[in-house]
This record gives structure tokens, sequence and C-alpha cells, in this order.
């Protein structure tokens, strides 16, 4: 039929994405020349403070790891056609789950028990802090993004209630649980490879492990492949027996799954303690990275290396320039805004170029 | 326990008015199909601009100037990258979402050097409770004057636009032309694009009116309710708008009753602590947590199906490329 | 702003480390809090900055995970000693000191354990005694309030001591109180603190005892607005609504940082639990031109009457953390 | 071109050119419509007829060419434009609203006053008047929701008539009606051209074309190929011009010999989740060899008929059965154990429900059958049994390009159809479901889709056929079933029926045409 012209991968995977990140930046150096501070040097500072030394790389590949978890929780979901904005809840929910185990198995059992026991918890909790609202969208119809929501707040309460009433050691004053017994921490790499210390821990590999995981089950098995489908196209799922509801309630598991094993690298690998507010906003830039990663875990991962770059950039720059880690936040909406929002400002014009050109090509010498 | 009552209807009101404000705004955007979640941010920008400006001006009516300015232009911000460029609703609410934290902070901070305050207001630079005529002339009546007296004077002008805001949103959505196109272009924009008004425009419009009338609830939040802007002070009375909207049914009055039932049960979660139901001491973050659970299950359907305007959060494309 | 010329401050910098650096961390809420932080700033850093000429380093974490690592960061560039501001430091510093044996800490309002931290901790109930004693004597109603901010033992300490200082002017005194939250941010609400003083105030208090950091600000406000007498607290906030301020309950962190730093100068740092009390002029009541026309003669010598008595010990308040409670009559 | 010049032209095009995206929509096109005539656009599916009018009506901006209006150049560069040149036009889907009345949708952007309650009382008295002058009663206060596809239809006509248009064009006007509906609406455009107004109609239906206007204009593949009058034309000069060669009108077929009963339904009933009944005591039977078809106006429960036997629809009450295995209200079974039955299903719209157009062709072509242990390992799928399978398919029924690996959104309409109908085919089934084989296919790919469903049933399968286009139920099947309004009202042998008759029990009128006749 009609001549179809695809656009090539490098147009839509490269080219776009780096033009995307070049214009937020580009308007947030407004913001740092406002603020005078040469964006410049603020970029040098940035980029040397999270990658110029295995201290710095190591944080950022520590908050690289969270992003990957709450990014491929976004994804999962996403492919399901659903917007999963309660990451940040999951997370925090898990936190419990990764707390309980720690606390009351870590004193009587081994290292080699406990921290697979406290992963699977982290997991199980996620799944079932995303299973309410999942069943409610499958079964009643409330939309996900409000009930998501919801649940965020819920999960925040709910935290500062178990923490405060129950978790917190007597006398205590700062609402944190006790610290963890030593064998359930999360070894950390520098201890093993010589680095500067950093929060950089084991549950690194299990995030790409994660990344693997999710690819392999979206795109390799029948779930996925139902996932998808639905998501997709819900019609064409039912003509395929494909169950809605069901497939809805399984993509919100893993999607909650992946999104409480962030509690293993922020409190196994990191805090060693429950504190309240840990999740610290991951959920919600997880957003941010799947859209940047295209929801495809091998984006995913790239964009969460990114992603936290930004994070330890930031506070680095506040350590060179004193500046709030806030304005890093902006940029971090910049790079929503032009990724996500804004995405076919520049693909249209792009791709439209790119196509006038081919179609220039094929269709001169077959129509005059 | 009249007194009782009375404290917690009076605290209400002020604790309800950026609720109403928000959802006003709310349904502008989605009677017109947007999604906007954005509403968040927008509050929070709207509570800064209005602060710095008082601040600097020293006048509370500037700050409600600055504050409905800027809830424009980031109504504008979405309505580019949802009209003009179809970009996802959600996505976009986000963006502006994040955006407006890390401004806000950013701002305060290079301007105030306060941790992302603003300075407290004084004087004119901030709205204070009025007291309305004849007061002390019906004062006493028994329940009545104490009524008048209690609850309905003595709030902020803010909060009396607040009131004012619900039939005028009321006539203006289902007794004007402009509302006959605003319901139409959220529920076929088609039908607005052949009948020969733009949608675009008929979006653009709505989110101004949006902005506006969320500028307002952002003032009212740190130039009326308290005397200056505090990061994150929206603290997701956004998203409880926006629920409070959905419950509303996308109309005026309902909506103004959803947003006084969160606001009570804000000023209940503030007030009442360590209340016992049964020698059972209920801890406040169960409270707390009331709206939001009230929230999940109303919109489980509880109350009967809400039906949304039904091309809403879909980009309008004629032409599929 | 906060001027601090060294660029980039990164791993070169750590190497000069004889040098004397002082550091502080001010907790999440800033340095310009009014509150808490400030007084860290203003009576410790720019009067130590003012008096030595020596640099002190500021930081201000966003967040959890920041914290630690600030310090680690701080410790790392060779800073001694750093002075953390507020309890949330606890594990932080626990864990960092570990790691830094030679470097110097001071934790203010919190304790910990460890041969090179120093534990500043105020004796709170001492000054809220002296308020809630000259509250009393102003109310009107016999109704004051109280306004707490985080619901934690140090704040519960605060009120404890408020309520005998009042009960030990006028026994049938009722003294209202309201926590207004469970977590940080009830330290930085300043609407809630607004809609709590209502609430106090609907109930007949005419004076109200905010401890409560930023939250107070809208307790002041609140308490301006309805003419009625408002207590500060931390600095002294006597400025912040003068005519209404009755007066503020001082504790003088800043004071005892600027102490920290300059033991550490001077050579005579030492780590453990210092207690600044009344007598230790750690906390303190404030009386100045904000206030001065609110105080007449009689209730200035009532106050300090009460004063002398605690630094005698002639008047043993009860600390609500000895053993969780505010039994103080069992005493 | 050749049309005279006595009449003056209510309406000229010039080199109109439209490209949507890589689809070149409309490639230079002329056309000249005389004031005062009806005049018709043919063309198939796709030719780019509906995409003309719209910039006409100023929905698209053309890329190039010119517009005229009376002799006068015409901007349209928004539907208002189109609209103050006497421009009106009812769209091929109802640009309607649906929860708002019939007064609010014609008043709705034509508004005399800003107040509401004016504008509408003012429009109550036009919309009165137009109702008598041209025969078309609505209920100005009833929600469009509530109102039968017909008088929504008419709806539309009011609001371009409240317009004040001067040249009305309607795009695929009597697809949603039936023979007799057609009719009334054909009556009211002969009224309209009377009292002066130029009317342009599109369809792709000859038989209308030559029963109503003036002058006729074909499109193919986005051009004008022809400008006729009517009345020196005839059906088979339009459809070779159409389709751009002569055309084979009806597929050889040999006698079916049916055999055994392979479906089975029994008082089935299906109401939908408003609480409409959609299906309302269907009994029939389909056998093996033989093509069973369903005939009736869209919307009377063909679709309807076809998910739920399907099993993407539950019923509502009484039961049906493939061979022996019954299913009931009380015993449903989804689509995937429909399928294990040995059902095929051709679904009617296989952009939205046969195919997900965002994957590749090779996952595409196992959709229903992903859960096959031919494609699985335990957790794993067999993903290069899975492209293997699909290329040899492709290759079977010349799919092009067999590229297993393209995206299914980027294979022409006929090409789709292919691949669905390999993928339920070759599993063998006993029962096939199909509806809407040949909607929106090229002809060259219809014949072969038509000539392969006669072979399918020569190899004894039953076949369940579901299509709106007469012809085709003609061509295929052996028996015919008319729905109308969710009832069997006829059941006939192809042999004995004309397309006549079956129009008037579409229309259920039959009855009462035989007593008057
Ligand atoms: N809005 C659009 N965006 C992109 N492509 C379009 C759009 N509208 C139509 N097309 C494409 O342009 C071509 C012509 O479509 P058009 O709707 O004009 O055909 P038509 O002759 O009216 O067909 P039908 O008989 O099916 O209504 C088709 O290939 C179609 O897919
Ligand atoms: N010779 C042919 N071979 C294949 N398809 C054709 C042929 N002639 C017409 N068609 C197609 O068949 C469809 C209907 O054609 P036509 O208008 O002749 O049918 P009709 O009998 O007049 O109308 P109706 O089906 O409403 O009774 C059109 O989509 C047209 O493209
Ligand atoms: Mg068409
Ligand atoms: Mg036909």
């Amino acid at each position: 039929m009609a001549n179809t012209v695809t656009t090539p991968w490098w147009m839509t995977t490269v080219v776009i994405p780096v033009a995307n990140i070049v214009l937020a930046f580009a308007v947030c150096s407004l913001l740092f020349l406002y603020i005078e501070v040469n964006p410049i040097d603020a970029i040098v500072a940035m980029v040397d403070g999270s990658f110029g030394n295995t201290e710095g790389l190591g944080y950022t590949l520590f908050y690289a790891t969270g992003y990957i978890f709450t990014g491929l929780a976004v994804a999962v979901a996403f492919h399901c056609g659903l917007f999963n904005i309660g990451g940040e809840g999951q997370a925090t929910f898990a936190g419990l789950g990764v707390t309980a185990v720690a606390l009351a198995l870590g004193p009587i059992m081994p290292m080699i028990l406990v921290i697979p026991l406290a992963i699977i918890m982290a997991g199980v909790f996620g799944a079932a802090w995303a299973y309410i609202p999942a069943y409610l969208q499958a079964k009643r119809g409330s939309h996900i993004v409000i009930t998501t929501i919801m649940f965020n707040f819920i999960a925040a309460s709910l935290m500062v209630y178990l923490l405060v009433d129950w978790l917190r050691p007597p006398g205590s004053m700062s609402s944190e649980s006790a610290v963890f017994p030593t064998n359930s921490w999360m070894p950390r790499v520098w201890e093993w490879f010589g680095w500067r210390r950093s929060p950089l821990n084991l549950t690194f590999i299990v995030a790409l492990l994660a990344a693997y995981g999710t690819w392999l089950f979206l795109w390799r098995t029948r779930w996925g492949y139902e996932v998808r489908a639905l998501g997709f196209n819900h019609n064409a799922a039912r003509f395929a027996g494909i169950s809605d509801s069901k497939v809805v309630i399984l993509a919100m598991l893993v999607s909650g799954m992946l999104a409480g094993l962030f509690a293993v690298n922020a409190l196994l690998g990191d805090l060693h303690q429950l504190k309240l507010g840990y999740v610290a906003g991951f959920g919600f830039t997880g957003i941010a990275v799947a859209l940047m990663g295209r929801n495809h875990p091998v984006g995913i991962v790239l964009a969460a290396v990114f992603f936290g770059f930004l994070y330890q950039g930031g506070a680095e720059l506040k350590f060179a320039y004193e500046v709030d880690r806030n304005i890093v936040v902006v940029l971090q909406g910049l790079v929503v805004l032009f990724s996500g929002a804004l995405e076919h400002m520049l693909k249209q014009p792009l791709t439209k170029l790119y196509i006038r050109f081919q179609v220039k090509k094929k269709e001169e010498p077959a129509h005059v | 326990m009249f007194d009782i009552i009375l404290v917690m209807v009076d605290a209400t009101l002020r604790v309800a008015t950026p609720l109403i404000f928000a959802a006003l705004a709310g349904l502008f955007s989605e009677r017109a199909g947007i999604v906007n979640i954005a509403l968040e941010g927008k509050l929070l920008l709207g509570a800064f601009a209005a602060a710095a400006a008082a601040y600097f001006t020293g006048s509370a009516w500037a700050g409600v100037f600055a504050a409905i300015c800027v809830g424009v232009v980031f109504a504008w911000l979405h309505a580019f990258a949802t009209v003009t460029h179809r970009g996802d609703h959600v996505v976009s609410g986000l963006a502006i979402n994040i955006l407006a934290a890390g401004l806000t902070v950013t701002l305060a901070r290079h301007w105030f050097d306060m941790g992302g305050q603003t300075p407290s207001l004084f004087g004119d630079a901030r709205f204070r409770p009025i007291t309305l005529p004849f007061v002390d002339l019906i004062n006493y009546i028994p329940v009545v004057g104490t009524i008048y007296r209690e609850v309905i004077s003595g709030h902020t002008i803010l909060v009396y636009m607040s009131w004012a805001a619900v039939p005028l949103v009321w006539w203006m959505v289902f007794r004007t032309r402009f509302g006959l196109r605003l319901r139409a272009v959220g529920e076929n924009p088609q039908a607005i694009d052949t009948a020969g008004i733009g949608v675009a425009k008929m979006r653009y419009l709505a989110l101004t009116v949006c902005g506006v009338l969320a500028g307002l609830g952002g003032a009212y939040l740190s130039i009326a309710h308290s005397a200056q802007f505090i990061p994150d002070m929206s603290a997701g009375k956004g998203y409880m708008a926006l629920a409070a909207l959905i419950f509303g049914k996308w109309r005026p009055v309902q909506a103004l009753l959803a947003c006084l039932l969160f606001g009570f049960l804000e000023a209940v979660a503030i007030r009442l602590q360590g209340v016992e139901i049964g020698g059972f001491v209920v801890p406040v973050q169960f409270i707390e947590m009331l709206p939001y659970v009230l929230t999940v299950v109303l919109l489980a359907g509880f109350i009967g199906r809400a039906i949304a305007p039904k091309s809403i959060g879909k980009p309008y494309a004629k032409e599929r490329t | 702003g906060c001027s601090n010329d060294e660029p980039a401050a990164t791993a070169a910098a750590a190497e000069e480390s004889s040098s004397f650096r002082p550091a502080v961390v001010y907790d999440v809420a800033g340095k310009f809090d009014k509150s808490f932080n400030e007084a860290v700033f203003r009576n410790g850093v720019e009067t130590f900055v003012a008096d030595k000429g020596v640099a002190v380093r500021e930081f201000t974490p966003d967040n959890e995970s920041q914290r630690e690592q600030a310090i680690r960061r701080l410790a790392q560039d060779g800073h001694s000693p750093i002075v953390t501001v507020g309890f949330n430091f606890g594990s932080a510093v626990e864990a960092v000191a570990a790691d830094f044996p030679d470097t110097q800490f001071a934790i203010i309002d919190s304790v910990v354990d460890a041969p090179n931290v120093q534990s500043l901790v105020f004796q709170e109930h001492e000054g809220s005694f002296l308020v809630g004693a000259l509250a009393a004597m102003v109310s009107e109603t016999s109704t004051i309030g109280f306004v707490g901010g985080m619901d934690i033992p140090l704040i519960r300490k605060f009120a404890c001591g408020y309520e005998q200082g009042a009960k030990y002017v006028n026994e049938n005194i009722n003294v209202l109180q309201n926590m207004t939250g469970s977590t940080p941010t009830a330290f930085n609400d300043p609407v809630r603190g607004g809609e709590l003083a209502n609430s106090q105030i609907s109930q007949g208090a005419d004076v109200i005892y905010a401890a409560a950091g930023g939250t107070g600000l809208g307790v002041y406000q609140t308490a301006a607005d309805n003419e009625i007498y408002a207590i500060g607290v931390d600095s002294n906030q006597n400025y912040l609504q003068p005519g209404t301020m009755l007066t503020s309950m001082e504790k003088r962190v800043g004071t005892a940082a600027y102490t920290s730093w300059e033991q550490s100068m001077m050579g005579n740092w030492e780590a453990g639990v210092q207690v600044f009390g009344i007598a230790e002029n750690g906390v303190d009541w404030s009386l100045d031109e904000f206030n001065r026309d609110l105080i007449s003669a009689d209730l200035e010598t009532a106050v300090n009457d009460i004063r002398s008595k605690i630094v005698s010990g002639e008047i043993q308040v009860y600390d609500y953390m000895q053993n969780g409670d505010c039994n103080y009559a069992a005493m | 071109m050749s049309q005279d010049n006595n009449k003056p032209l209510a309406l000229e095009l010039k080199g109109i050119d439209k490209r949507f995206g890589t689809v070149h929509a409309n490639r230079g096109i002329d056309l000249q419509v005389e004031k005062g005539t009806i005049h018709g656009i043919v063309g198939e599916n796709g030719a780019g007829k509906s995409t003309l009018m719209s910039i006409i009506y100023g929905f698209y901006q053309a890329d190039a060419g010119e517009m005229f209006i009376d002799g006068q150049p015409l901007i349209a560069k928004d539907s208002k434009a189109a609209i103050d040149a006497g421009i009106g036009m009812v769209h091929q889907h109802f640009m309607l609203v649906h929860n708002f009345t019939v007064l609010e949708n014609v008043i709705l952007g034509a508004e005399s006053s800003p107040l509401l309650n004016r504008s509408m009382s003012d429009a109550r008295a036009t919309l009165k008047q137009l109702e008598k002058d041209y025969n078309l009663q609505v209920p100005l206060d009833t929600q469009i929701q509530d109102l039968p596809v017909g008088i929504q239809q008419r709806v539309e006509i009011l609001k371009a008539l409240y317009r004040g248009a001067k040249v009305l064009i309607l795009d695929e006007p009597t697809g949603v009606l039936t023979p007799q509906e057609t009719d009334h609406l054909f009556k009211i455009l002969a009224a309209l051209r009377d009292q002066g107004t130029t009317v342009i109609i599109i369809t792709h239906k000859l038989r209308e074309i030559l029963a109503v206007t003036d002058n006729v204009s074909v499109m193919r593949q986005g051009a004008m190929v022809a400008h006729l009058k009517t009345k020196e034309t005839s059906r088979e000069e339009l459809a070779e011009q159409m389709v751009g060669r002569k055309v084979l009108l009806r597929v050889k077929k040999g006698e079916s010999t049916p055999s055994q009963e392979r479906l089975r339904v029994e008082q089935l009933n299906y109401t939908d989740k408003h609480g409409v009944p959609r299906l309302k005591n269907l009994n029939f039977s389909v056998r093996a060899g033989e093509i069973v078809g369903i005939a009736g106006v869209s919307g009377n429960g063909q679709s309807e008929l076809l998910e739920v036997l399907a099993g993407m629809k539950a019923l509502t009450s009484g039961r049906f059965a493939f061979g022996d295995t019954w299913i009931t209200h009380e015993a449903p079974l989804n689509a995937e154990q429909i399928r294990h039955l040995k059902v095929a299903h051709v679904p009617e719209d296989r952009q939205a429900q046969g195919l997900v157009t965002a994957f590749p062709a090779s996952e595409a072509f196992i959709l229903g059958y992903h859960r096959d242990p031919q494609y699985n390992h335990k957790v794993l799928m067999k993903q290069k049994d899975i492209v293997a399978d699909c290329a040899k398919q492709m290759k079977k029924w010349d799919v092009r390009p067999p590229i297993p690996d393209l995206k299914t959104a980027n294979f022409s309409g006929g090409n789709q159809q292919k691949l669905v109908l390999a993928r339920e085919v070759e599993r063998d089934p006993d029962v096939m479901l199909i509806g809407q084989p040949t909607r929106g296919v090229d002809i060259g790919a219809i014949e072969f889709i038509h000539q392969e469903i006669i072979r399918l049933r020569d190899h004894g399968k039953a076949i369940l056929l579901v299509s709106v286009e007469l012809d085709e139920i003609f061509s295929l099947t052996d028996r015919i079933l008319v729905l109308f309004d969710g009832q069997i009202v006829a059941e006939v042998n192809t042999a004995d029926a004309d397309e006549r008759m079956l129009g008037l029990m579409m229309a259920n009128a039959h009855e009462e045409e035989v007593a008057h006749g």
C-alpha cells in the first residue's frame, strides 16, 4: 500500500533523548545564571563529583540502583497501560517488611538466609501495597493514578504510626527503628574493591538482575506477552482470551515488587535502620527514569545512572557552591517535561524532516 | 459540645478553602478534557509567588496578583505540553509538580536564604480575618448569633471569595455559551472543531481560568491562612482537590461538599489527638489517613460511578501521524 | 547569604588538616528557621567568626541519607570539631565518629557514647518552668496553652516543665497541651500551629507557649491576631510579634556550639556529656526591648526569684526524661 | 473534463493535495460542483473521499490547491470559515456531544447570545420552522445518546441547515440506515436540492449513486479519476473506474454438502452492561461444509453475536454448543477456552481486535495461541519457533513483505487481514466465526480471501459469516439469517434470496411490504 517510511532506531533512541536532555540543561542554565552560578562550572562540578572518583561513582551507582528499581516498576505497569504513581508508597511499605525481617530474624539467622529473606519480603510487601489499587482498578474501575497517590499518603501515615508507636526504640527521639544487626547489612562494594567509601552495595547486582528479569518477563514469557497485549490494545487482549483483571493485577504485583526492592538498597545497603521518609521521592522520580529509558530495561538502567548522576551531582553542587540541591530537582522536572510531556515537540519536526527526505528519494521516480 | 462543633466548623471552612479553589480550578481543566494533577504544583507555585510578592511590595493584593500570574503561566505550560504538543497529561502534570517543588525552594533560597521559606509577612502584606457587619447586632440572638459570629464571620477575604466562586462557576459552566463549549470540548472535541470553534483555543481558555483559580488557592495558603511560604506547603492538597472533584462528579456544588468533607476530616485530625473510642486510643495517624482511605473507598464505586468527561486525557489530534 | 569562598571543596582541601577547621551541620530546616538552627547560627557561628576570625564550614542536608554523607564528607575534608544540630543526627554521628577517631564531633540534644563525641544536652524543663510560671502569673483566664512540635520525649520535657511552673504559681490553672504531629514536619508546619493555637484560644487560653520550631511562627501569628500572649522558644523570639510575645525560653545552643569550638581551639576539648541548665546559663527566659513593656517590675522580680531558687536547688524541676512520664507530683 | 457550463458552479476545487505523514491521501484533485444539484463522489475505502470533504469543510488544511465557492476564493483555515461561506457537513462519524440535548448540539458554536437560555429559545423557533420545511422531525430536548442513529443523522443535517448551509456535504450517510430510511433521506435531499441547496454525497454503494445524484465523480487511491453524468453511466463503468480494472462481481463456487452440526445455538440472549438487550432468543445451527451468513443493518446485534460465540462476551441466558460442549451463562467459557474447542475467530475489526498493531508480526501472529505448548517452554517462550512458524505462514499466505519482525501496523490492510486469516485457519478449526473479512481490503486481496473462504467450506469447516456488504453475503453464503434488533427475523437459502427482499427483511418491513404488495 502506501509507501511506509519507518524512522530508524537511532533517531528515537539516541538523537531525540539526547536532544531533550540538552534542552533541559539549556533551560536550567538560565536558572543557574540567575542564581549566579556559572552553569559550565556547575556541570563540571557535578560530573567530577559523581564520576571523578570512586566515592562519587559509588554514590552515583548507589542512587542509580534505587532508580533502576523504581524505574522498572513504572515501566512494567506502563506496558500494561497503567500509570503506577505509587512507587513511593510501595517502597515505603516494603521498608516495613525489610525491617521486620532484619530486626526479627537478623539476630537468630545467618546472613546467607537473612538477606535473601529480606529481599523476598521487600518484594512481597511492595507487591502487597500495589495489590489493592490494582484490585480496585481491575474489579471496580477506580482510577489507578488517584488510588496509587492515595496509597502513597496512606503508606506515609502508616509508616509514621508504626515507626513512632512500635518500631522506635524506647527513649529514642528520632523517628527511626533500631539499627539492624550487622548480618543483615548488604556487603558494600568499596570494602571489596578498595574504593573510597560509599554506600554502593551488592544490591546493584540485584538491580541489574531485576532489569534482565524484567526484560525476560515482558518479552520472553507468555505472561509478559499478555501484559503488553493488554497494554497496547485491550480489545485484542479480550479477543485472545486474556483476562483483563488477572493481567492488570499481575502487572501491578510485579511493578509493586520491583518498587519494593528499593527498600533493599536503601535499608540493607545504606541506612541499616528504617527512617521516616527514607524513600525521599525516588518513587516519583522513577516515572522520569522510565520515561527517559523509554520503558525498556536497558534504557532504564542508563537513565537510572543519569538520574543517579543528577542526584549525586546535586549533592556535590551543594558542597561546592552552597546552592540548594533543589536546583537539580528543577533539572529533573525539565527532563520529565521535555522527554515526557513535550516528547513530540522535537520528535515531530525531526522525524518529519527525516521522512520528507526519505519520501522524496522514494517517490520522485514513481509519481510524476 | 456546641462550642466544639462551632470551632470545628470554623476550622473546616478555613482548611477547605484552598481545596475549593483548587477543585474549581480542576473543574475547568477537566471539563475541557485536560487531566490536571498539576494542581498540586500550581498551588505550591501560587503560594510562593504570593508570599514573595507580598513580601517585596508589602501588599497582599499584589501577592494575589502574582499568584494568579504564576498560576496562569504554568497552566499555559501545561496547555503547551498537552494541547499544542499533545503530550501525556499525567506526565506533564508530574513535570510541573516536580518543577514547582524545585523552583520554589531554589528561588526562595536565592532571594531570602531562609531554608526555602519566605520571611514572615506582617501588616498589609497578609490578609487578616475580617469581621462581618452586624456581628454585634445579632450577637444576642441565641444560636444564630453565635454561629454568625463564630463561624460565618471572622475569615479572610479569600475564604469569602471561594464561597462566591462556587455559584459563579456553576453559572459559567451551565448557563453560558462559554460553559456549553467548555463542556463540549471535554466530551467531544471534534464536535467543537467542526462547529467552527478552535479546540486549542477553548482548552487554553479553560486552563487560563484554571490557573487563576489555582493561583488564588495558592495565595490563600501563604498569605491568608498562614503568613509565609514554606517548602512543600501544598502537601497533597492539589491531589485531594482532584479527588474531591471526582467525587463531586465534576460539578461545582458537589465538589464543594467534598472539599468541605475533606476539610472537616483535616480539621478533625489537627484537633483530635489521642481520641478514645471505647477505651481504645485512636492514633492520630489513622485520623490523618481518613481522607485518603475515604477517597479510595469512594472511588471504588460506593457512591455510584462518576462518569468523567468522555475525552478526558486524550490528546486531540486531527491527523494521525 | 552565607559566603563560602573556598573553591570546590574536594579531596585536595583535606590535605592541610593541621589547621583548625570547625564545621557545623544544621538540621534539614536550615539555619534560618527562626528557632533552633538559627540560634546556632547567630549565637554560635556568627559570634565565633567575629571573635576568633576563623571560618566555620556550614552545611544543611536535604534528606535522611545526606546526613551521614555530609558529616563524613566534612570529616574527610579535615574539619573538626563538627557540631551537628539536633538529635536526628544521632545515628549518623555514631557511624561516622567510629570511622574518624581523630576527628572531634559534637551533637546537640542527643547522647552519643563515643570517645570522640561531645554530647551537648540542655535542661529545657528548667527554662520551661520559668516561662510556665510567668504565663500563670499573667493569665487572666486561668487557662494557658502549650503547642509542641513533634511528639517526642524531648518536647514532652518542655511541656512537663512548663506545666510544673504554671502549677507552682497557680495550682488550679488549666494547661492545654497539643502536639503538632509525629514526624519532623511537625516542626515546620505554621498552618497547623495556627490552627492548634486557634483551638486553644477558643478554649480560653490567653498565653500559649510553642516549643515547635517553625510551627511556632503560626502560633505566634495567631496569638497576635487574637491579641493574646505567646511565648517563644530556643532563640530569643521576642522580636517576632512585638507586643504579644510575652517572653522566650532561650535555649543557648549557639553558646554550646561556640564552647565546643573554643575548647577545641584552646586544646581543652573533651568528649562526653555536657549539661546546660539555668545554672550554666544554658537555658533562661529572655527580657529585652521587645517585651520590656509587658513585664512589670513585680513580674520580673517574681520570675527571677524562682530562677534563683532553681539555681540554688530549692526548686527541683522534674525531668520528663527520667521515667518517660510527667508524674512530678509523685516526687 | 466534460461538464457543460449552463449551470453556475457552487463549488470548485483546483489541485487539492494532502498528505498524512507517509500517506498521500489526496493527489492534486480538481472538482466542479454545479449549483442546485446532487453530486455524488464514489471510491473505495481509503480512496480519500472523507479527507477531501474535510478539507472543503476546513477540518483539515490542504497542503496545496485552491477552492472557490460561488466563484469566490474560499480560504477554509478552520471550520468556522467554511461555515461562514455556507458549507455544511454531515460527517461519516457524527460530531455530536452524546450527553447534550439535540438543541444544545444544534446551537453549539452558533449561539445567538453569550447566555445559554436566550440562545436556546432563539434556536427553538428557527428549528421548528426547519423541521416543517424539510420534514425533519427530532425531539429537541432529548439527549443524543438516547436517540437512534437515524435520528442522530437528522440532527446533523439540522445543524448544517441551522447554520444556513448552501452546500451540504454528506459523508457515507447511508451506512447506518436501512434501505427504507435511506429512501427517506433521499427524499429530504431532493427537497433540499429543489429549494436551491447544493448537495454532495459520498458513498461506495453504486446503486445509491445511480438513484439519487445528478453528477458523479470517482476517486481512486487519492486521485480523481472520472467525472460523469449519472444518466450517462452504469454500475459496471463506475465499479471499473473505482478499482481501476475489470472486476469479478461474484466468486465461483460449487454446491455445498453440509454434514454434521458443528455449532448449535438455543434461546441465546445477551444484554449489555447498560442493560440493553442486544440478542434475543436466537436459535440456529451451522453444519460442517456450509457457510451461514448473518445479514443486517449495522448495530442490530451482529457484532455482539460474534463476540458472544467467540467468548469475548458472556451470554445472559440460553446456551450454545460447539460439537457437544455446551456453553451457558452458568458455565461460560472465555475466548481462550472456546478456541480449544477448535473454533477460530476472524474478528470484525482486525486493528481494534484481531491484532496488536504495536507488536511485530511474529507476536501478532500468535495472539490467542500464545499459551500453546507449541510456543512455550516451562517459563520462557520458544522465540525461534514462533518466528519460524510466522515466516512459514507468511510465505504460504503471500503476506507482503514476509518479514516477521516488521511492526504489524506497517502492513497494509489486506496483508494484515491475511495474517489474521493465516493465524486462525492454520490451526485446522472445525468452526470458523468470520466478521467483515474484506472490510477496507483492496480488490485483489478480496478475491483471494473469498476464494480461500470457499475452499475452507469445501474442506468441511462450518463457517458463520457476518458482513455488511450484501454482495459478499450473496456471493459466499449458502444460507442467510437476517438479524433485526437482536432477533432473527428471517432465514433464507441464498439461492432463493434477492437483494430487495433482503433489504426489506433487514428493516423488518418484510411482512407489511408483502401485505401491501
Ligand atoms: N486523520 C488522518 N491522519 C492520518 N491519515 C489519515 C487520516 N484520515 C485519513 N487518513 C488516511 O488517508 C487515506 C484516505 O482516507 P479517507 O478517510 O479520506 O478515505 P475514504 O475514501 O473516506 O475511505 P472510507 O470509505 O473508508 O471512508 C487513508 O489511507 C487513511 O488511512
Ligand atoms: N466487481 C466488483 N468486485 C469486487 N468488489 C466490488 C465490485 N463492484 C463493487 N465492489 C465493491 O463492493 C461494494 C458494494 O458495491 P455496490 O455499490 O455495487 O453494491 P450495491 O449492491 O449497489 O450496494 P448494497 O450493498 O448497499 O446493496 C463496494 O465497496 C465496492 O468497492
Ligand atoms: Mg470516509
Ligand atoms: Mg453493497
